[in-house]
């Protein structure tokens, strides 16, 4: 029976993909994005992945989604040519093929575990219970350093491109009632992923995620808007928490002969930091992320 | 202590944020972050040439759980390589204004502040890269990489430039994803992703495909043939200091990484070596050809670059047995670096001669009232060392790459690398030429042009390229250096 | 085997919102679809959360419901955007 | 047959889609879907591949959720991109 | 007691079910956008309180308790406040495609 909801789930996935890349009108491609963002976000669940799973949601379906939305609604609508039907052919073959190269050769793949036991191993002492917060947070911690600095390059490069601002529109006297009801859920659920992160599916990156859900939520209802002040805020906020991450790098190096290796004892307290200070980050790049930042700011 | 190895990323990194929180004082951060972070790379070669190689677990975590940084002569060479760029290229961006309350130019001011946190975020990317164990952490540096390098070409800000940057950075994207495509499979292959897992996956098939994609993905991040379609327009487009550094380091990270899994695989990966030999060929040869058509100057060194990346693959293709024929990879990695010096000068004095000029058509370089000046001087040498004359580093690494299949009695390889030998010649020549054209048609009214900073650094670029050939022992006995 | 079975429900609940998405006619129908297929991700989550031990689903299904309202919102929000 | 063989099929089958759709769609808006759904593609063929029936293996979460994290900022700065491109179109 | 709630809960979560499914279909078929809009946003917000009633009922934990009633209430304001928005953005758009 669980089967036939994979199976149905899988085709839904791959179904929903093929109707928003097939569609012409760019809303309901970005609709469709969003629609196989949650399928997709299902389909980690029952991969047994629950932190991925509410990554993608928040950041996949939610915050792309958004971004997508507001592109859409800005670019002009799509040019009706069509690629000649030799190239078409080609590609579609050259594509199918290499679904079928790809599936097989992962199917027959031998898929040896090495890393469980590993994990398992290091995780009494990695400070946290939770084994892919242990991963991002400790075994492999310089991978997320890294990749916070994508989003800091993406944020200069965003910086340097300037797209327009965009102006929200007054949504009317029903918003408040739903923002006062959102917004501290908002915060509430980014501070209990943060949190339980330690222990159960959670940590940094859906805590920041939902921030940043909460503000886009403020942004569309008319409050949080790109001011100047607002601006240098959430760029000081995401600036200091890459610059934490790095000089914490340092530190430990200092204090322990080794980059990023935890004072023994304290490990949980400097993930704690960290994550908090990342939190806080993340949020505020996703936001100056949908925003734009204007060389002069929006009045 | 903090070691050289951490300081090298970790520096750059936050010059680069502070240089993003403070845009008046971006000069200070970079020029100073260059400077200490090229004194840090030739500390670290000079540790490595007295003590080895060395091998540090990141988060006292070992392989393959955790990352390793592995700083062996290859990677400390790649390293010294970016520090001596940056810096020629950090004294020519010092330009745009390094003092915060010296008032200088609206556009220089947004240059200076666009500039320098990517500029820094990509050294700090490259150092990470060429210093990384583990394949899933050199994709998270290439995503870095992807986005400064676009962020460069964004800079100019012209409708053209921004085009390319979107073409750059999708495919850029596509390249990535297949070298995590690639990982992915090489996690379900064998459950690892370090680098020395490299030499277990060549011996499997799902590992083979793994490394294919990998391979794949890296070619469209080098632009080889035929995957580079975006790089002429990209590297063109940009501000010159952008393209010097897109040309001259950008690409090598993708290039190091396929040398360094070339090294690791050994013998291994047969039909993927041929892949890249042909396809470096046809580079080569499709490089030279939009060299010799080009209309200006920039596209022409641009697409010297293709030719140039064709180059270099073949070496790495060819070297087969490692063991056996070290020669053909170090000579691979001389060329990396001497390609990287003259690129970078070509770049900077194709720059200053479109500053005086106005314009960089090639027709238009015979000019009637300037005197050829530094600028095209660096520009010759730089030529000099790209088509490989002695004694600059370039002929040393075409040396030894001949050499070495003249050992073998590949002489096909041989005269191919000759052909695109006499190529470079040829459509390097077509700007040589103008410049060394002196007599009657200057009028005598002509002025040499004022020196600027620029000169200096394509002039000290060059120079380094050239004296690299007379001391080649020194990158040549740095590369023995190994980890044990 | 009945929650198996819901949860069966819910998801073809979710995908009844292809239909709309594909036809339309107008933004607000496609819109319209998103939320329909939110809320039924919302309700899948819950079904497969109740047949296991711990509350983690149910704190994933709490995430989508709270962010289910933002495309929704930049929508209505940006549309003006479009000239 | 485990949930991990059809989502592996479900992978493979975004990653095709996509990659057809970049070949043969010019406009820049589904060139930006079509990446995210290559990306969305080979993480979903790396998450299926560590799926275990007692543990689900948490590196290739970790690669996964960093992934997912990569890919919002290259999306952003594709879209800024893009919407620029556009307003240079209208002059 | 405990199996008691557990069919009470199966039940409602069965119900709730039904409900989304009418919903699904009601998208799926009524003729008018605006005659879409309100048959979504009551089926569909019915129909999850009642899952997620059920599923505290059939779970019986109290923290998972707090959780569902957040979520229903969530899906429901959301629900209806999009319901409106979108409802009057459409109205003034007046520009079917």
């Amino acid at each position: 029976m669980s089967m036939a909801f994979d199976i149905l789930l899988a085709l839904g996935i791959v179904f929903t993909a093929g109707t928003a890349l097939g569609l012409r009108d760019r809303i309901a491609s970005v609709t469709g994005f969003v629609i196989t963002g949650l399928l997709i976000a299902l389909s980690f669940v029952r991969l047994g992945a629950p932190d991925v799973a509410l990554a993608e949601a928040a950041i996949g379906a939610g915050l792309t989604g958004a971004l997508l939305l507001r592109s859409a609604l800005r670019l002009k609508p799509a040019e009706g040519s069509k690629s000649p039907a030799l190239q078409r052919f080609l590609a579609a073959s050259i594509a199918t093929g290499l679904s079928c190269a790809l599936a097989w050769a992962v199917y027959t793949a031998p898929g040896t575990a090495l890393y469980p036991a590993l994990v398992s191993e290091g995780l009494a002492k990695s400070g946290v219970d939770n084994p892919v917060t242990a991963v991002l947070l400790n075994f492999r911690v310089w991978d997320t350093l890294l990749e916070i600095v994508v989003l800091f390059a993406a944020l200069v490069l965003v910086r340097i491109i300037a797209p327009a601002v965009p102006q929200p529109e007054a949504l009317g006297e029903l918003m408040l009632p739903f923002m006062r009801v959102i917004i501290p859920v908002c915060v509430f659920l980014s501070g209990h992923l943060l949190w339980q992160g330690a222990t159960v599916p959670g940590g940094a990156f859906q805590a920041g995620a939902m921030l940043a859900g909460g503000f886009l939520v403020l942004f569309m209802g008319g409050l949080a808007l790109p001011t100047p002040r607002v601006m240098a805020f959430g760029k000081a906020l995401a600036l200091a928490g890459l610059a934490i991450f790095a000089l914490a790098a340092l530190a430990t190096e200092a204090l322990t002969g080794t980059l990023l290796f935890y004072p023994d004892g304290d490990e949980k307290i400097w993930i704690i930091a960290i994550e908090s200070a990342l939190t806080l980050s993340i949020a505020a790049m996703l936001y100056l992320l949908f925003c734009g930042m204007p060389r002069r700011p929006a009045k | 202590m903090m070691s050289e190895l951490s300081l090298i990323v970790l520096l750059p990194l936050l010059a680069a944020v502070g240089a993003a929180a403070m845009p008046r004082s971006a000069g200070l951060w970079g020029l100073g972050a260059t400077v200490v972070t090229a004194a840090l790379a030739v500390s670290l070669a000079l540790g490595l040439m007295n003590g080895g190689g060395r091998m540090v677990a990141i988060s006292g975590m070992a392989a393959p759980l955790g990352i390793r940084f592995v700083a062996d002569g290859l990677s400390v060479l790649m390293v010294l390589m970016t520090s001596s760029v940056s810096i020629a290229v950090a004294l020519q961006a010092s330009s745009w204004g390094v003092w915060p309350n010296r008032v200088v130019p609206e556009r220089a001011a947004s240059l200076r502040a666009g500039f320098w946190p990517l500029w820094l975020a990509t050294m700090a990317a490259m150092n990470a890269l060429f210093l990384s164990g583990d394949l899933f952490n050199i994709y998270v540096a290439f995503e870095i990489l992807g986005l400064t390098a676009v962020g460069l070409t964004a800079l100019s800000g012209t409708p053209a430039a921004l085009r390319a940057s979107f073409d750059y950075l999708s495919a850029g994207l596509v390249g990535s994803l297949l070298l995590l495509l690639g990982v992915a499979m090489a996690y379900s292959a064998i459950g690892r992703v370090d680098i020395a897992a490299v030499p277990v996956l060549s011996d499997l098939v799902s590992g083979r495909i793994a490394l294919g994609l990998i391979v794949a993905g890296l070619a469209v991040k080098a632009a080889l043939f035929p995957l580079h379609f975006w790089m002429p327009a990209a590297h063109s487009s940009a501000t010159p200091v952008a393209s010097a550094l897109l040309s001259a380091l950008v690409v090598k990270a993708a290039i190091y990484v396929i040398l360094r899994l070339s090294i690791e695989s050994g013998d291994a990966m047969g039909s993927l070596r041929l892949a890249l030999a042909l396809m470096g060929t046809c580079a080569m040869f499709w490089g030279a050809y939009g060299a010799i058509r080009a209309t200006r100057l920039k596209l022409l060194v641009a697409h010297s670059t293709v030719a140039q990346v064709g180059l270099i693959v073949m070496a790495i293709a060819v070297s087969g047995e490692t063991a056996q024929h070290a020669g053909f990879w170090q000579a691979a990695a001389l060329l990396m670096v001497s390609h990287a010096l003259a690129k970078a000068a070509m770049f900077i004095a194709v720059g200053r001669i479109a500053e005086e000029l106005g314009h960089d058509r090639i027709s238009g370089l015979n000019r009637d009232e300037l005197r050829p000046a530094a600028a095209e001087f660096a520009f010759g040498i730089a030529a000099v060392s790209l088509i490989g004359l002695p004694p600059t580093a370039g002929f040393i690494g075409k040396w030894m790459l001949i050499d070495g299949l003249i050992e073998r009695d590949a002489w096909i390889w041989v005269a191919l690398v000759l052909t695109g030998t006499a190529m470079t010649a040829a459509y390097l020549s077509r700007v040589v030429s103008r410049f060394l054209r002196g007599g009657p048609h200057i009028s005598a009214r002509a002025e040499q042009p004022a020196w600027r900073i620029g000169d200096l650094a394509a002039l000290g670029l060059a120079t380094v390229a050239l004296l690299l050939g007379l001391a080649s022992a020194m990158p040549l006995a740095l590369l023995e250096v190994t980890v044990l | 085997m009945i929650l198996d079975l819901l949860a069966l429900g819910t998801l073809v609940a979710t995908l009844a919102a292809l239909p709309r998405l594909i036809l339309g006619p107008t933004a607000a129908d496609r819109i319209l679809a998103a939320q329909l297929a939110g809320t039924g991700t919302v309700a899948t989550l819950i079904v497969l959360g109740t047949g296991e031990d711990t509350r983690g689903l149910f704190d994933t299904a709490l995430v989508f419901a709270a962010l289910s309202a933002v495309t929704g919102l930049a929508f209505v929000a940006l549309r003006k955007a479009r000239s | 047959m485990t949930p991990d063989f059809i989502y592996i099929f479900a992978g493979a089958g975004l990653v095709g889609l996509a990659m057809y759709r970049l070949a043969t769609r010019r406009d820049m808006l589904l060139r930006v879907l079509a990446l995210n759904f290559l990306a969305i593609g080979v993480a979903m063929i790396l998450q299926a591949s560590a799926f275990g029936e007692t543990l689900t293996d948490a590196v290739p979460q970790a690669f996964v959720l960093t992934g997912i994290v990569v890919l919002v900022g290259v999306t952003a700065a594709l879209l800024a991109l893009a919407e620029q491109i556009d307003g240079h179109d209208d002059e | 007691m405990s199996a008691v709630l557990y069919v009470i809960g199966l039940g409602l979560m069965t119900c709730g079910v039904v409900l989304l499914l009418i919903a699904a279909l009601g998208v799926w078929s009524l003729p008018s956008a605006v005659s879409r809009l309100h048959a979504l946003t009551k089926a569909d917000s019915a129909g999850l309180s009642l899952i997620a009633l059920g599923a505290a009922c059939v779970n019986g934990r109290l923290d998972a308790l707090l959780a569902l009633v957040l979520c229903a209430v969530l899906v429901a304001l959301s629900g209806a406040t999009m319901g409106h928005l979108i409802a009057r953005s459409h109205v003034s758009e007046d520009e079917p495609e």
